[in-house]
């Protein structure tokens, strides 16, 4: 049993950390994830620079990590920066690329970015009810439907697509060009975009995809979580620093003890949140992946949600206001819920199980 | 024990909805429907609606312009404006400033300023807060000094909402620094357009512009806009905080909420069926269901109590504690009902290519828009420390 | 609207509170409620005499109330005083009495205890699930099968017993000396009994009983949750009291502003109680008594618990007491959740309305 | 960054389970499952067959006789000991005294009395609490005066755990009334047999017998008796407080009382199916399950943290918050789980007309008893108190 990173994650988190807080602070934060293209392609190199990419996918596909404690120091590095860079398409898409014995260096090395696009309006979370069609065309296939929010789609330059292909759930690649790709900003910054494909060609990956596609999502879902806890934890640093400098009626309202214990109950949660966060990437691509990721979403939901409303009502006024950080954090962590599976999807899955 | 309400009540009620069926242009309750924020033509217009029927000052005496209702006609009004989806009626003149104007205005200001907010030429804003100090109102420290026939004002306010729309601003300014914190505070008129004066947007959490900071530097204010006496505006603060507190609990806004949380729960789909199949979903409409309808009747009672002794009481606390719960929890099942389709920043796509159903595309701004409820008009905390006192004696 | 007791329901408040104070205090009720045979003959005389269970039954049936606010009156009152006899059993005995057209005049007299027997190990809160079975036998019916946890049944001398009939639930007059029953006394004191039915003779009452049985639980909830309320007020004061009064590190520990809060939280949520219980007194015998009922069950469910534990947990270890009353109050709030279906049940029913 | 135990952890694992799996008589776990209150002779037959084996003082140095385990072992015997449903260690002698006396005793009292806690011919208790002083610790009133060779002691404990079956207790006493609270304060052990000691029964709320009330009148104890130094005690006890808390998340115990309520769900029918089908109450139980699974890797990761630094944090407060609250929910869904058949006051029933099920009888009144937990040991306002000033430093 070892709590501890080893050197080399620890210098990567150290890296990405340093590099974030120095390079990219938080009004450049904000220009990049509020302005189109809603990211910032020098920061973008830079990310990919630093390994932040290889990071994710293991040597045999090019990388040098792709566990789940890689996957979670990423992340966390990136959560505490509320760094807005389509990382995650990245991940998932080189765990599809890695199940499809696929070369994934253009994508490793940032060259080329991916987006993931499964979800649609009325199949958000599952696979059962995609109503995306595949059929043979020519030499390739042609994709008829329409995936919504494909996050970091408003930049991608491939599209790794969902669809049915004889009923079953296939995976494609599709070059973004070729698609009628509509981008926007979100509510917590960042970017997404609705795909609209009509007889659009795309490349065959899987045929049979749901494995491979449950393996991305549990380790998106560990990126997500890792993300959450490390904005939790500086959503958490900010809230008691404003608890100790903050006077009302002449004293600290850090000395209201209400405020102190709704303070320590945060606290608490956030290292349960840690907690099966940790477990979760342990588990990452063993046989009880999915139920441990489901547990650690369900947790992160409701953590996320807590510190981001009690960060809020602990502030007051400030905490509402776009030009405060913590009110960024506070939409992150609320978002992050809505994304590859929220609070209660995840809880039945654990029921189901 | 009865909680039907009179024939008369009822006849009034019909003649409410049928006011607004027949009057509430489409455009209105669509504006209010899709959740945004509204333009001030569709706030003028409908307070020139209501103005043009005698409905607009609904908590005034009849002297001075109001239909003499009773408090639960009032209330009776607000369900309806709420069912009809009309804008809110913007309180800052005619439920804060009348009222104050009504019990401690001279009868020139009396008849000066209450028919201008009547027929709108004045929109007034607040001038209470500042960045020191939130919830402490009392260590407020704009200051307004007497020099001649004038005051003059410097210092900053904030949190001043809809002030981008406003002409005439009310303050709480400390007149006199040398006595306890609660003694030295007048309250005063200013007209924005005064010299010194700038009002400079608040873009909050979620990205809109609903609130201002207001600077004072050398600001001249004739002394005859004192309201009441100098030092008196603690006293008139208080009036207003303890002074009937029209609809603190919500309840006609959280009724709307619900009932639009069904509707987009019978209409999204997840797992391949409507999300209000979903027990877990269908869950926590149910249970926020319950707790408004408890909450309606706790709303009614202490109606009751305050139409019978004429005042409300520090019970009323309690309206706005689990009101503003019960309306947020709502806004979060609007958002969590949209699934992903709540992220994409409101009014960047057009209405074909916005994932989230008609109306609902503002629902994550609005969640957010909304935790403000617990934090202003005394937060939640301020009221339980009020309660403390009040009721539990401790 | 009037939210004013009428004069008559005032009076029996009060006379009925008074005697609770003053004849039965608190150690005279827990000699009743925790000794066999659990309840104290001569108080339930003297409650009847004062009128508690007339006040249950309207005028043609005998009684002079019968309203939902007549029922919440005298449950209020008796639920400020934990007062354990059996007066649930008869208001749902006379519903059931009354929808049959039967006389009840030895029931209103508190001559004859009744006791309803519908729950059974496998169908505690629905009908559709029970067990007992009636058929025709000679000029009667003879009746088989257990019922469980039959409140009051300790000390009834007549049973209505829920069984089928010919594919539906009927109702039946069963003498309890007639079945087998097997008294015993309740974690919160008061008692119930086993009732075992083995073509043991009962009378018919409704050959079709589902709607009088819903009218009877629709009204033994507004008693319930009235009971709750009443018990709710006492043990709030009591804690509050506490907090007044208690000393820690020098100060009273109502001067902790987490335990005011958390008061104000627990005053919050009865006087949520008391409202829902309102209501539903209001609806009862109207067309949407059943969804008004379960609204009140399950947010008295939650209310219950909530001022139980928080009173508890404030008191701190004396409330862990038998010899504190306030330990008995929290029992009594928690334990009455399982009677006439929990606060999940009751969700479940809101949900599917 | 590794979750998994060594092999040689994974052995001795292996290892703790046989042991149990061949030792542990049925009767005990048995009366562990049943849930009411364990007999003194099944307590002290356990005790014996742990010492027996060795792995009685888990916590103790081998010098003294304990098994020499790192603080994983220890984790792992305790998950064992749950998993197999084996009593607890009554912890007053072997977890509290004995490294009390480790630390502070004299040669002596360790030579005397630390064998004597092994074979289980002392039974100690402990005499802390005072009515008037609960989380307040500092100002206990209890009164110990020299008197020659002797202390003489006067004053009252109260929540002595099974102090019915103990021969001696250990007490924390004033010596010296003069000085700041937490200075006068001496550890002191007395033999129960003393005259002037009264012991009465505490009746717990849920009828129960676990707690006592000891009077002290004009006790003659030996000076000897003192345990480090006169006015030494709020040392030894805020030493046995930070000491390392075994246990104090009952990881293992929530564990248990997971799988009890599982087992319970499949077993009882609501609504004409399984309980653990209908959808509320099954998330209800998959809710804590996550808490719970989370708060095993909280437990471990401050047990790894502690054991690199030798001693564990102000950090185990969460433990200690978090791990009540999930066994104390667990409790409820068991209690919540029969419906009216957890009504039944336990133990008036024989079993085939008991309506709840084999080893259930017990449920509401062990989620009663439960309450206890977040108030003993420090409630968990007084962990929060602590985080404040340790991990926030507000």
């Amino acid at each position: 049993m070892d709590f501890d990173l080893t050197e080399d994650r620890q210098m990567l988190s150290d890296s990405l950390t340093r590099y974030l807080r120095e390079k990219y602070p938080f009004e450049a934060r904000n220009k990049a994830a509020y302005e189109a293209p809603y990211h910032s392609q020098s920061h973008w190199e830079a990310l990919s620079e630093l390994g932040a990419l290889y990071a994710l996918a293991p040597e045999e596909a090019g990388g040098f990590g792709g566990t789940g404690f890689d996957i979670s120091v990423v992340f966390e590095a990136l959560g505490g920066a509320l760094c807005p860079e389509p990382v995650l398409g990245a991940l998932m898409a080189s765990r599809l690329l890695s199940a499809a014995g696929a070369d994934q260096e253009a994508l490793l090395s940032g060259v080329q970015k991916y987006a993931v696009a499964t979800g649609e309006i009325d199949a958000w979370y599952g696979l059962d009810a995609i109503g995306t069609q595949a059929k043979a065309s020519g030499d390739g296939y042609a994709l008829s439907g329409r995936k919504s929010v494909v996050y970091g789609g408003q930049v991608a330059d491939q599209l790794l697509v969902a669809a049915k292909l004889d009923g079953k759930v296939a995976l494609f690649q599709v070059a973004a060009d070729a698609a009628s790709v509509t981008g926007y900003g979100m509510m917590d910054g960042g970017g997404a975009a609705e795909v609209v494909l009509e007889d659009t060609p795309g490349t065959l990956l899987l045929a049979d995809a749901a494995e491979a596609l449950a393996d991305a999502a549990n380790a998106g879902i560990v990126a997500l979580c890792a993300e959450a806890v490390g904005a939790m934890d500086v959503l958490q640093a900010m809230t008691v620093e404003y608890l100790r400098t903050r006077k009302q009626f002449g004293v600290a309202i850090g000395k209201f003890q209400v405020l102190q214990h709704r303070a320590v109950d945060m606290l608490t949660e956030i290292e349960q949140a840690r907690s099966i966060t940790i477990k979760a990437a342990a588990e990452l691509g063993g046989p009880e992946a999915a139920r441990y990721a489901s547990m650690a979403k369900n947790l992160i939901g409701r953590a996320g949600r807590l510190v981001a409303e009690e960060a809020i009502q602990m502030h007051g006024g400030i905490a509402m206001t776009w030009e405060y950080p913590g009110s960024h954090y506070a939409k992150r962590l609320v978002m992050i819920d809505a994304q590859l599976g929220d609070t209660d999807y995840h809880l039945s899955r654990v029921m189901a199980a | 024990m009865d909680l039907s309400f009179t024939p008369e009540e009822q006849a009034f009620r019909e003649e409410v909805r049928a006011f607004f069926a027949e009057n509430l242009p489409k455009e209105m309750s669509d504006a209010v429907r899709a959740g945004g924020e509204l333009t001030k033509d569709i706030m003028d217009r409908y307070h020139a609606l209501l103005n043009d029927k005698g409905w607009l000052a609904t908590t005034w005496p009849e002297e001075f312009g109001g239909p003499g209702w009773s408090p639960v006609q009032r209330h009776i009004f607000e369900e309806e404006a709420c069912r009809a989806y009309a804008p809110r009626i913007v309180p800052f003149g005619l439920a804060m400033l009348g009222p104050v104007l009504q019990q401690f205005g001279s009868k020139a200001q009396q008849d000066y300023y209450l028919p201008r907010i009547l027929s709108g030429e004045d929109w007034w804003c607040q001038g209470y807060s500042e960045p020191g100090a939130g919830s402490d109102l009392a260590s407020l420290k704009t200051r307004a000094v007497r020099d001649g026939d004038d005051y003059v004002i410097n210092g900053q306010k904030t949190w001043t909402t809809l002030g981008q729309h406003a002409n005439k601003i009310f303050c709480l300014v400390r007149t006199d620094p040398d006595v306890k914190q609660q003694k030295g505070i007048s309250f005063i008129l200013v007209d924005l357009d005064t010299p010194g004066i700038e009002m400079r947007p608040i873009k909050l959490i979620e990205g809109g512009h609903e609130v201002n900071e207001v600077f004072f530097t050398d600001v001249r204010v004739p002394a005859e806009n004192l309201v009441g006496e100098e030092n008196q505006g603690w006293t008139i603060a208080k009036f207003l905080l303890t002074h009937e507190r029209t609809n603190i609990a919500g309840v006609g806004f959280s009724m709307q909420s619900l009932e639009e949380v069904k509707a987009l729960a019978r209409k999204v789909m997840r797992n391949g069926r409507p999300l209000i199949e979903d027990p877990l979903f269908a869950a926590r409409v149910a249970q926020v269901e319950i707790d408004l309808e408890a909450m309606k009747l706790t709303n009614l009672r202490m109606l009751y109590k305050a139409q019978k002794q004429g005042a409300p009481g520090p019970e009323t606390s309690i309206l706005k504690i689990k009101g503003t719960v019960i309306g947020q929890e709502l806004k979060d099942l609007a958002r969590r009902a949209l699934g992903p389709s709540a992220a994409p920043f409101p009014g960047l796509l057009s209405a074909n290519l916005d994932p989230a159903p008609e109306d609902a595309a503002h629902n994550a701004a609005r969640y957010f828009n909304n935790r403000k409820t617990s934090i202003f008009g005394g937060s939640n905390e301020i009221q339980r420390n009020i309660l403390t006192k009040t009721m539990l004696e401790l």
